[in-house]
């Protein structure tokens, strides 16, 4: 990226309807928020008339757009007795754009790419990522749980983001084009955007402060890792259901189920009680209190540790979906203050 | 609140109980389940109308149970919990004591039979509100209906919320979790969550208490509460009976009457 | 990798007439695991069964299905044919092609094909078996006989004398049962009380003997080896201990003028009575619907007369427990009564009886000390007409069966007539005469040659009294069906055996099925007639169907070898019933609510949904029981290619329980009704073990209608099964109908062992409206949404 | 309830005392007796004999014309006419086709709305009929109830098809003796009373014994055609026995108008063939006993 | 027995026919002879009801048993008096069978000699009905005594009926007596005249 100059625009609202209008005629499809019932998420949508950016955040995060919640891996259908294999036609995938996600949702792609092409590279993930192009938008807004700004990140942050829009007012959005999927993505619309002249989008942004050292986690956790009453006084109140790792941007988990002569790759989470049932019958975390330090240390130790990447964001999604209000900014708070 | 404090502070300090399990505030205004364990933190304790998890549900999680007696700050539906957990032997006598809560009063509950009278004296059929919501959903056709249901479960994550929030869905293993061979598909597809959805409702017939957390829980909003609700009537109109409101008998779906209704049956 | 071997019967041309099983075994064969498949003429044949051995061995099979009829059938034969070859016998299952297949359809290809699609359910279920070992459990050696008539005495003397423990039960205040009513047996006319009498007297002094007579069976609990029974033994209204039999009770009891039951209403007897002379006990028992002091309050004469003080007008009922390991009934038969025969005056006129009355006129110690005198006025008839099937294969009457005694017994009255009134003229009425037995058709033969008795074939129509005399007006079929009139002194009615009035009570008490008729059915016809289909429950005796007494001796004997096979070990072994025991928490460990002996369901919630959950139950095996969960999603593997079909033809899956709608599916085929070919049928132990997935894994797999049917309401053989599956469908449709799942997609029924022609008629109605209501693609569709 | 009658073409003619002593206890019992519009004989036994739908569409005009005028039942005293209307009603509500065809037949569509009810049906819903009873019937009588009332059981399902008890009982509420009798229900000979003359007098001649050797007073009838082969026939009867029979034969309104104190004329008691001896002094019977076995 | 079930008559066998125009299945008679032993007119018959059932079992099989049970006098001797029905133990309706006898003796015209008397009687009964609507007796009579010849029969009974006002000498009429020859036509005119 370092080679290339900065390319900052602007372009308006009803230009963005017609770049839209490229993108399905290039036989790509959008997904970006949409409302839907009283929710919104991630959905597939023809024009920015549909997308809704008012929320902070979307229920789900866009990791379904390289990750769904089922897919497919390969099949191998039997017929009398013989048994086929049937790989799946990556070229098949459809190109999408991913617009309107939040520069935290856009940093998770590298989180999350760092686990599925950790060792060998995930060959569907890899193609998914590949057809994939994102279209960001910069938050203005911000709630109580939201703390990218803690973990490195930021609201107008661009990394991960093909193309970065801010909303300018006055219908108006600039966008940093910044990568080289972000300028193949608006070939041939040079006409529909016109030059920055300097706009600064800083003013424009959200201001989230910084509400711990990430710094001192770490060690912090390794350091607690033992110390059961800590982690039992943490999770006391945890029913130990899936919901944060279903909407987080990042986690991972899959499980593999063979249904109908498919192989089928679905979502898990490691707060399930049964996650790490051995065939012994013996479950090296048979607690709520142990699977909650997991997970932070899965994002905020091991994750650091192996690839190099944190597994958070800073998103605040699992803090919101949480049935019992478990809000993880808290727990990283008091893990960072713990004195063990 | 004063009154729930200060019988709170009292229990802890009588040793009556190791742990109040209560509500404090949380965070974007709604409350949270908090475990007093000393007299000096009993001030954390709230109660007002955000206050709706039926906090039963930590009967069942070993952790808490560890932390020795309980008080529970019980709402009428974590009332029904107890009692309807006490008659699938989930909880003896004298193992917690409720603290039955309502506008500014506190009353405390020692023993099943108390509870039982105190849910008896304040039972009451479901309100205007949530019969026309019941209604409206079985005023529809069926394909209508169909359909409805089939978009809700489309968006059904499996991330089991529902069933962690629920107070008697307290088994080790769940059926979804027997997988030799795998009974309902762990995967998130529309049959998966249709079979999920539909085993959650039939094994909660006859023994839901009706507090609605399922539906509060869903991270996708499914009104998951209404299935249970329309098995409530089933079973109410019925069979006559209602789950949590003693301490002792048989579930609807574990006993019979031999005259029980069989005009469907061929 | 499963090796199954598939063995296609063509039973005859049973099977091979309507189902092309060349082809069968052709298809078989490409069914991925299975290793062989033949087809053979009769498989059940000793080298059919050879096949399978021999297969076993060479082909190393891991499995084995045989296609042929019933398992209620031949699932024994082919199990124990796979243990001897080496195979684990649980690892072979029946694939029932005869009763539900090629009896029930129409010759032709979809009759082909479904005959496949069973055997293809069947293999993908013995690839999910189990080898199993029969469970052991400790035997209770002691035998509880009910009924004390001579089947029942028979049965308690044979077990006694091998050296076990027995309890009868007899509800009459003595033993003896109808035998004892009787004059003189055939074919050899000796004396029935000369016989019986000192088998009673045995019963009452063999040491290993506990005799409960005027006593009921309250309640029997348990499995075999371990049933645990409630006796009621009724007040008397005596102790028994200090009564000594005098009599002088029944002397000077001022009510005297009671209906004998042991005469059968000819005779008299006071309301403090023994049924007769030689009865066993020899202990009276107070009538208390008759008796003046229950009735007025006064009298108590009795009580002063005893010279022991044995008289306790306060007694009360009493309940003894007792554990038994095995249970005989023989509770024995009645002759139909009462005003069902009104074209004869049956119960109008006094001197038209019937056999047992006729009986009772014959006896030396009757009520005519066995001079033959008509009711009316005690004059010698002069004119006898007997009248064979009266009631009996009759179905405008209800009984379409031939009760098989009467032409003995009526060729012996006419004897026994003739034999004491020399001048007299007996007349018999008959259809046909059926004296199958040895020496009963040289006695027939003997009643027309020597002793001059007029065979008259044909039906009398009716009777009517004129002057003193009955007029019978009758037609000899044998010569132009001229109608002739014998005007006589006396009628006797052969009148239909049948079952007795308590019998469906008690049947249910026991969970053993009965017919519909209320005669208690055998685990089957040929191969286990003296077991009920409740292991460690047998049957002796005319509870069965009408015996004559050889017969009933003969089975009751048998009954001693059945029951002192399992009493002689120290346990009995039975099918294995899997279930994993759990360290898991649920309810129901924790409840011990659970008084059963078997244990419950695992999963609180499971079992909730699911509460009985009888293949548990120690004494079923669920082997047989299921293709459960473990093969359901491979049922339908052919559907999918018929499903495109453009003629919609509904595909129905019918889970039905064992005892009752499987049996009676089988009686469909055994009586060859036709119905629609697009059911399959799974079996199950009972419709409490039908979980409510099942049915949704029914329709997932491309059912468009399902039926699920099970014993009517109190006849479970798990007691209650089928009550809470019914209040489970309750719930299920409501939740299925909020769901937006049309409710007509699941039609419940109740069939029974005894409705062959319900079960077609289920089917078929229930494949005409899912006809109406198309293909349930809806559903169906679910399948493969949702994968990204 | 609206209560139409038929009364049949014997009615009017050869049981013409039937059908006057029945509106007579009408009278006194207050009951409208409105005959079917426009009635047609039911064509009796020679339509069935003949021909099936004929046997069924002439019942079925009769039905369906009782049906238009509002009738929920109809009153049949006739056993022969009630026997064909209430077998046509019941065939054609069991079967649909049928009953579409023999709509088309008789031009209306028949609903099988009104019931079929004979005379004794009629009179046991009479409620404290004993109560009406001024001169009790003390008689023996031979209630003789012929094949139609009762037979065939499954369809006309009113009393039990051997030894019926429903006339009997009603007879004795007014205050007759009935006896225990073997030929109740046996057949007089039917529609062979003038084809067949020789068989009626068989048939009815052994009826007539059996009533008069158990010491029977009279033969109540409910049938015009059992009244015609037992009481016209009698010279026929006579004839073949050998012997003579005084018994009278009686419609059972005759006996309950006799028991209500009505008098004989208006019963149409003088228009029998033998007479009916007993009766009221004040109603003599003209010129029946000179006409007796001519 | 609607028209179009006699498309093809020769068809099917009696037992067949029988079975479709009154639902008696004839096999399932068993021959315990319950019906002649109480019908009225057995001594009379040339074939009592249960011969003439065996007679339908055969006639299938053997076109001269079926020739039997038409021509015989029995159809037309029974009374529908119903006691065999009532009787009967497998529950057979045999006078519905006699009906349906004498409907194909009438078709096929093999009504028994004997039975003319019978016949005409019938036959007058009907033609008196579909003239008038109803039955008139005197003219029935009349009728009968041409078609049968037995003119002096019941002679000496008319004038004592006409005395004791049992007779009238004038029909009563139905109103639509055109209606009741359109069913006439339709029924039995209509079947008579097939060949």
């Amino acid at each position: 990226m370092n080679s290339m100059e900065k390319d900052t625009r602007l372009i308006g609202r009803e230009a963005l309807a017609k770049l839209f209008a490229q993108w399905l005629g290039e036989g790509r499809r959008i997904l970006a928020p949409k409302q839907s019932n009283d929710k919104v998420d991630f959905a597939e949508v023809e024009t920015p008339g549909e997308v809704s950016l008012d929320p902070v955040q979307t229920g789900q995060s866009p990791k379904g757009a390289l990750f769904p919640r089922v897919e497919e891996l390969f099949s191998f259908p039997s017929r009398d007795g013989r048994v086929e294999l049937r790989e799946r036609d990556l070229a098949a995938l459809k190109p999408t754009v991913v617009f309107g996600l939040r520069p935290c949702d856009a940093a998770a792609l590298a989180a999350l790419a760092a686990i599925f092409n950790w060792d060998s590279a995930d060959a569907l993930f890899s193609a998914r990522l590949a057809a994939l192009t994102t279209v960001g938008v910069a938050c203005n807004r911000c709630d109580e749980y939201c703390f990218c700004t803690s973990l490195g990140g930021g609201p107008g942050a661009t990394t991960g983001s093909d193309i970065l829009l801010t909303d300018m007012g006055g219908g108006e959005y600039l966008a940093e084009v910044i990568s080289e999927k972000g300028r193949q993505a608006i070939q041939g619309a040079g006409t529909l955007f016109q030059p920055a002249l300097g706009k600064d989008k800083e003013s424009r942004l959200a201001r989230v402060e910084k509400a711990f050292d990430l710094d001192k986690v770490k060690p912090a956790l390794e350091a607690l890792f033992d110390d059961e009453a800590f982690w039992v006084e943490q999770s006391l109140r945890c029913l130990g259901c899936g919901a944060c790792a279903y909407v987080c941007p990042t986690c991972a988990c899959f499980d593999i189920q063979d249904e109908n002569g498919r192989r089928l790759r679905c979502w898990d989470s490691c707060g399930f009680g049964l996650f790490t049932l051995h065939t012994s019958g013996h479950n090296p975390r048979p607690l709520q209190s142990q699977r909650w330090r997991q997970r932070l240390m899965h994002k905020f130790s091991y994750m650091p540790e192996r690839q190099s990447v944190l597994g958070c964001v800073g998103c605040g999604r699992c803090s919101r979906a949480c049935p019992v209000d478990m809000n993880i900014l808290e727990h990283l708070r008091a893990v960072a203050e713990a004195k063990p | 609140m004063q009154a729930l404090r200060s019988k709170a502070r009292e229990l802890l300090a009588t040793k009556t109980v190791q742990v109040i399990i209560g509500y404090a505030s949380g965070g974007g205004g709604r409350a949270r389940a908090v475990f007093v364990r000393e007299a000096a933190k009993a001030d954390a304790l709230v109660f007002d109308d955000s206050c709706q998890q039926n906090l039963a549900v930590y009967f069942s999680k070993p952790e808490v149970r560890k932390l020795g007696k309980a008080a529970l700050v019980a709402t009428p539906a974590a009332l029904r919990a107890i009692l309807q957990l006490a008659a699938e032997n989930q909880i003896a006598e004298g193992e917690l004591l409720a603290l039955a809560v309502g506008g500014d009063d506190v009353v405390p509950l020692a023993t099943f039979a108390a509870i039982e009278a105190h849910v008896a004296a304040r039972d009451g059929d479901w309100s205007a509100a949530e019969k026309e919501e019941l209604q409206k959903y079985e005023a529809m056709g069926l394909e209508e209906r169909r359909r409805f249901w089939e978009e809700q479960f489309s968006r059904c994550l499996k991330c089991y919320a529902c069933r962690a929030a629920c107070p008697l869905c307290y088994c080790t293993r769940c059926t979804v979790e027997c997988n030799q061979p795998q009974w309902i598909p762990v995967p998130a597809h529309d049959l998966g969550n249709l079979e999920w959805n539909v085993m959650r409702a039939m094994h909660l017939a006859g023994r839901c208490v009706d507090c609605g957390d399922c539906g509060r829980a869903c991270p996708v909003n499914i009104p998951l509460h209404l299935l249970n609700r329309r098995l409530i009537r089933e079973v109410f109109t019925v069979f006559g009976s209602r789950s949590g409101r003693s301490a002792k008998g048989d579930n609807a779906l574990s006993t019979f009457k031999p005259n029980d209704p069989e005009d469907f049956i061929q | 990798m499963a090796r199954i071997g598939v063995f296609i019967c063509h039973c005859g041309e049973n099977i091979s007439a309507t189902v092309d099983v060349v082809k069968v075994a052709a298809e078989a064969a490409r069914i991925p695991g299975v290793a062989h498949s033949v087809e053979y003429k009769y498989m059940c044949s000793d080298p059919g069964q050879q096949l399978v051995k021999n297969a076993i061995k060479e082909k190393n099979l891991t499995g084995v299905v045989v296609a042929a009829c019933s398992p209620r059938m031949h699932e024994p034969t082919f199990r124990r044919a796979c243990a001897e070859a080496g195979l684990n016998p649980f690892l072979c299952e029946m694939a029932n092609i005869r009763e539900h297949c090629s009896w029930v359809h129409e010759k032709g290809e979809a009759t082909t094909q479904k005959a496949l699609d069973i055997v293809r359910t069947l293999v993908a279920k013995v690839k999910k078996n189990k080898a199993l070992e029969p469970i052991k459990v400790p035997v209770t050696k002691t035998a509880l006989v009910l009924g004390g008539g001579i089947a029942g005495i028979q049965a308690a003397l044979d077990i006694a004398n091998s050296g076990h423990k027995v309890i009868l039960v007899e509800q009459a205040p003595s033993i003896g049962g109808h035998m004892s009513q009787l004059s003189e047996t055939f074919p050899t006319l000796d004396c029935s009380q000369c016989i019986l009498t000192p088998r009673m007297v045995e019963v009452a002094q063999h040491p290993n003997i506990t005799l409960h007579s005027y006593s009921e069976l309250e309640s029997l609990d348990g499995f075999i080896g371990n049933f645990k029974a409630r006796i009621r033994r009724k007040a008397r209204g005596l102790d028994e201990k200090l009564c000594t039999g005098c009599g002088l009770c029944m002397q000077k009891c001022p009510t005297r003028k009671i209906p004998s039951e042991f005469d059968a209403g000819l005779g008299l007897r006071p309301a403090i009575y023994v049924p007769f002379p030689q009865a066993v006990p020899n202990k009276p028992v107070i009538d208390r619907e008759h008796c003046t002091y229950y009735r007025t309050g006064k009298c108590r004469l009795c009580e002063k007369v005893c010279p022991t003080q044995a008289i306790r007008f306060g007694q009360e009922d009493e309940i003894v427990e007792a554990e038994v390991g095995a249970v005989v009934v023989a509770t024995g038969f009645d002759i139909k009564h009462g005003d069902f025969f009104p074209e004869y005056g049956y119960g109008k006129h006094q001197d038209v009886i019937d056999g047992l009355q006729f009986e009772r006129l014959a006896s030396a110690s009757g009520p005519t000390l066995g001079e033959i005198r008509r009711p009316s006025d005690g004059k010698v008839p002069e004119t006898v007409v007997f009248i064979a099937c009266a009631g009996s294969r009759d179905p405008a009457k209800g009984i379409e069966y031939c009760s098989k005694i009467c032409c003995m017994y009526t060729a012996k009255h006419a004897m026994l007539y003739r034999h004491k009134v020399h001048h007299g003229k007996p007349y018999v009425f008959y259809m046909d005469i059926r004296a199958g037995g040895k020496m009963y058709e040289e006695f027939v033969r003997r009643a027309m040659e020597e002793d001059g008795v007029q065979y008259v074939r044909g039906r009398v129509s009716r009777v009517y009294e004129r002057n003193g005399r009955l007029v019978v007006k009758g037609v000899d079929t044998l010569l132009g069906a001229r109608p002739l009139e014998i005007e006589a002194d006396l009628v006797v009615l052969a009148t239909a055996g049948v079952a007795n009035a308590g019998a469906e009570e008690l049947a249910q008490k026991l969970h053993v099925s009965y017919d519909a008729h209320k005669f208690y059915a055998e685990a089957h016809p040929k191969l286990r007639p003296v077991e009920t289909n409740t292991a460690g429950i047998f049957l002796a005796g005319a509870c069965q169907a009408p015996k004559d007494i050889p017969e009933s001796v003969a089975q009751s004997t048998a009954r001693r070898r059945r029951f002192i096979l399992p009493a002689s070990a120290a346990s009995s072994a039975r099918a294995p019933a899997p279930t994993r025991p759990s360290r898991r928490r649920s309810s129901a460990a924790a409840t011990g609510r659970w008084s059963r002996p078997w244990p419950r369901s695992t999963r609180a919630c499971a079992r909730a949904a699911a509460p009985a959950w009888p293949s548990a139950a120690p004494n079923r095996s669920t082997s047989r029981a299921s293709p459960t969960r473990r093969s359901m999603p491979r049922f339908w593997p052919c559907w999918n290619e018929v499903n495109a079909m453009a003629d919609f033809n509904p595909k129905i899956v019918a889970f039905v329980c064992n005892w009752c709608t499987y049996a009676g599916a089988d009686l469909t085929g055994t009586s060859r009704m036709k119905y629609a070919p697009q059911v399959s049928i799974v079996r199950f132990p009972c419709t409490g073990r039908i979980d409510f997935m099942l049915l949704l894994k029914a329709f997932a797999g491309g059912a468009d209608g399902i039926i699920v049917s099970g014993c009517h309401p109190n006849d479970c053989h798990y007691s209650s099964g089928n009550f809470h599956a019914r209040r489970r469908w309750v719930v299920f449709r409501g939740l299925m109908d909020f769901l937006g799942i049309d409710v007509r997609r699941v039609q419940f029924s109740w069939v029974s062992a005894a409705e062959g022609a319900k079960w077609a008629q289920l089917v078929n109605e229930t494949t005409d409206r899912i006809r109406r209501l198309g293909p349930f693609a809806d559903y169906q569709r679910l399948r493969g949404q949702g994968v990204g | 309830m609206k209560t139409g009658f038929y009364p049949g073409c014997s009615m009017k003619g050869s049981a013409r005392e039937y059908s006057e002593s029945l509106l007579a206890v009408a009278r006194v019992l207050g009951r409208e007796l409105p005959e079917v519009p426009d009635w047609n004989c039911c064509g009796a036994t020679a339509a069935h004999n003949l021909d099936h739908d004929l046997a069924l569409a002439l019942p079925a005009r009769i039905l369906a014309a009782a049906e238009k005028k509002g009738m929920d039942e109809v009153l049949v005293p006739c056993a022969a006419c009630y026997s064909r209307l209430k077998v046509t009603r019941h065939e054609l509500l069991e079967d649909e086709k049928l009953r579409q065809r023999i709509s088309g037949l008789v031009e209306a569509d028949y609903r099988g709305s009104a019931k079929v009810v004979n005379i004794i049906e009629w009179l046991a819903a009479v409620p404290d009929l004993e109560k009406l009873v001024k001169k009790p019937f003390q008689r023996k009588v031979a209630c003789y109830y012929g094949c139609l009332l009762v037979r065939p059981a499954g369809i006309v399902e009113f009393d039990r098809p051997e030894e019926p008890q429903s006339m009997d009982l009603l007879m004795a509420k007014l205050g007759a003796k009935p006896i225990d009798w073997a030929f109740k229900t046996e057949c007089c000979g039917a529609g062979f009373s003038v084809s067949r003359t020789d068989l009626v007098a068989k048939l009815s001649g052994l009826i007539l014994e059996d009533a008069v050797s158990r010491g029977a007073e009279a033969v109540i009838v409910a049938c015009p055609m059992c009244h015609l082969n037992l009481d016209l026939r009698r010279p026929n009867i006579e004839k073949r026995a050998g012997k003579k029979y005084d018994i009278p034969v009686i419609y059972i309104t005759q006996v309950l108008g006799l028991a209500m104190g009505l008098p004989p004329k208006k019963l149409g008691l003088q228009r029998h063939k033998v007479a009916v001896k007993f009766a009221p002094a004040e109603s003599p019977v003209p010129g029946v006993s000179a006409k007796r076995g001519a | 027995m609607s028209g179009e079930k006699h498309a093809h008559p020769a068809a099917e066998p009696l037992p067949g026919r029988v079975l479709e125009q009154t639902g008696v299945d004839v096999a399932r008679c068993y021959q315990c002879g319950k019906c002649s032993a109480g019908c009225p007119l057995a001594a009379e018959m040339d074939y009592p009801p249960s011969q003439i059932m065996h007679l339908l079992q055969l006639a299938g099989e053997f076109p001269e048993f079926a020739e039997m049970a038409l021509r015989s006098h029995t159809a037309w001797l029974c009374l529908t008096c119903e006691i065999c029905y009532c009787r009967c133990p497998m529950e057979l309706d045999i006078p519905k069978v006699m009906d349906a006898l004498r409907h194909e003796a009438l078709r096929k015209k093999k009504v028994n000699p004997k039975a003319k008397d019978i016949l005409a009687f019938h036959r007058a009964f009907l033609d008196s009905v579909k003239h008038t609507g109803r039955l008139f007796e005197m003219g029935q009579v009349v009728d009968y005594k041409l078609r049968s010849g037995h003119f002096l029969q019941d002679l000496l009974q008319a004038p004592w009926m006409f005395l004791v006002g049992k007779l009238h000498l004038l029909p009563e009429r139905v109103r639509d007596r055109r209606q009741l020859k359109r069913i006439f036509a339709r029924t039995l005119k209509a079947r008579e005249n097939r060949p």
